[in-house]
């Protein structure tokens, strides 16, 4: 089955991130196909680039990228949700006259068609919240 | 059958009332993350009407020290069951 | 909510997709909200999802719940600081052609809502025709 | 929880401060710890937060109600991927010299827990118990 | 006296009964943000006991277009009148 | 009087900062100190420099920055819960190896100790969560 997962909640501060990547690591266990996690309202905080946890907790961002790279998941921030929050990536800095950036790749900024169109196009669209 | 999940403790939110609103008679209940107090005998009282439609999630009770106290009318699945849950449900709603 | 905005990174070739799908003639996406305007950004950005789905010709379906049918409340405007509320939003949805939308009876009752005092023309629905609309739409999600 | 990585930023000026400052006889810092284990972070920011203050020479007491009691459930355990739990943060208690423990009773009730099935040596207050601390101590934060 | 706010409503969260049970007898409840819901007659239930100590958020009511709704039990402030209770106020607690 | 206010939420997921950042100009404007505001749990997220808000919306992150100039109010951040939720100024990005950095002044990373040192000193220390 082809799957998505909608993340909204904020690493380190509640669970759902930690669910979310354990429900993702086990869909791809089982032999399912995770086409994308979207991240949106806190969950954008997610894709946060200078994240430095403790060495004896999981590292949420690293996580979500070793998805990317050993399966392919596909990474989509909303890109609304994400500038508010202080998520932005090079191309948005350079739009919005910043220095440096907060998210790159595999993490990428998109638009909430994306996320509609993920619901639509997967089997099972599962939501993680705080 | 849909599945319906839940995060939020029966103890300390009343969002369980907007789950168990949206269920149809076929449809499942999981527990997840605070949730799972719900299926502690004490405060499994909003879910009685679930027989055999119960599951709760064994890692968060595992977490929580509570895998002992849970009620026999719900149903441990590990995260594995999650999933295997979500594929069986023709949709999986977040409640939270 | 700016739909534009909240599209500014969509890339062409989602947009050629969305493009080639007809929307259906019932009900395509069904979004829930169940979360109070201004205590959180959850209704907010639900709504923006709703707008942007139809936006991009889906069929869309409304359902207050819970917390969320404080966002029928007559009179809301600005929270601190000028914090957007959701009304604005709410009267962009008949442009958008978003004319189903739902409120459960029972949220209503135990908040003290009257269902002749709301800002939108909604249908007041009971617990079995949440689950008719869940069953009839092809996607549901939950803000 | 690892004091030391807490406390990275901490300045000269402010250890100084603290140590030229008698800790009092009686509580200091009263900690209410409202908000269960694994599910947000609060309790554990709170509970970091008592350490550091013990670690700097403050009195402080803690007070377990609500879902914060969740906390003293024994045989808890590390969360989703290894996520910390709160147990071995209980267990530094002793060693910082944070010996007054309170659970509020009725919490306890509310959520079927033995006052004689946990996981710390604690006392168990009654609401007026719970007024008294807090007007016996001259700082109180909720976590 | 000491002062607690809380910014939860009593129609969602139970997180009240912490703040009604740590509250003496001289002590005042400002309800803020989703806690204003609490001021309506509706849902003011919880603290019917507190005559003279319930005070609710002026903007945060404004906000939500529920100043005209709110019960006569409960004392409306500004941020000016919330400024002016932590004041008073030997301590402030809040509940969330 | 002295205040501090510790505030605990996240800008734009709940109501918390614009709450807090409305009581701290209220209490600046009847006269009070407000030494410090101490930003804690997702609160440390108040201190994103590339936070790019639409501009019909309140900019809290100036509005904090705003604070600090106008007023001498210190803007603490947890450093243990900022690194974790991927917030690192230049300093702590050359220890952890990283290029780029998301927090600068006059927001500064600090340990715990401010914050009980903060409590301790102030007459009214004002908890803001969400």
């Amino acid at each position: 089955m082809r799957y998505g997962i909608l993340l909204l909640g904020a690493p380190y501060s509640n669970q759902a991130a930690h669910s979310a990547l354990r429900f993702a690591r086990t869909i791809i266990a089982r032999g399912h196909q995770l086409d994308s996690v979207f991240f949106y309202h806190e969950g954008v905080h997610n894709a946060a680039r200078l994240a430095a946890p403790p060495q004896d907790e999981p590292h949420l961002v690293d996580g979500w990228a070793e998805l990317q790279r050993e399966h392919g998941v596909k990474l989509d921030v909303c890109i609304a949700a994400a500038l508010r929050r202080g998520l932005m990536d090079e191309e948005q800095a350079g739009r919005h006259g910043k220095e440096g950036h907060s998210v790159e790749r595999p993490f990428e900024l998109t638009g909430l068609g994306q996320l509609v169109d993920l619901g639509l196009r997967c089997d099972r669209l599962v939501t993680f919240a705080p | 059958m849909h599945l319906h999940t839940l995060n939020q403790s029966p103890a300390q939110s009343q969002v369980y009332r907007q789950a168990l609103a949206a269920m149809a008679d076929d449809d499942c209940l999981l527990l997840i993350e605070e949730a799972v107090q719900g299926a502690l005998p004490h405060l499994i009282g909003p879910f009685e009407g679930l027989a055999g439609r119960l599951y709760v999630l064994e890692e968060d009770l595992v977490a929580r020290g509570l895998l002992e106290r849970c009620d026999d009318n719900a149903r441990v699945v590990d995260v594995e069951g999650f999933v295997s849950l979500t594929e069986q449900a023709d949709k999986v709603l977040s409640w939270y | 909510m700016n739909v534009n905005k909240a599209n500014e990174g969509m890339n062409d070739s989602n947009i050629a997709h969305t493009s080639i799908t007809p929307p259906s003639a019932t009900g395509e996406l069904l979004v829930i909200l169940g979360h109070a305007p201004h205590g959180s950004s959850l209704l907010r950005e639900g709504l923006d999802m709703a707008l942007v789905a139809a936006a991009f010709g889906r069929r869309v379906s409304l359902l207050f719940m819970g917390q969320g049918c404080w966002a029928l409340q007559p009179g809301q405007g600005e929270g601190a600081l000028g914090q957007k509320g959701t009304q604005s939003t709410l009267e962009m949805l008949e442009m958008y052609d978003i004319d189903n939308i739902m409120v459960e009876a029972e949220s209503l009752e135990r908040l003290g809502l009257e269902s002749s005092d709301l800002v939108l023309s909604v249908s007041v629905v009971d617990a079995a025709s949440v689950q008719q609309a869940i069953a009839s739409h092809t996607l549901v999600m939950n803000f």
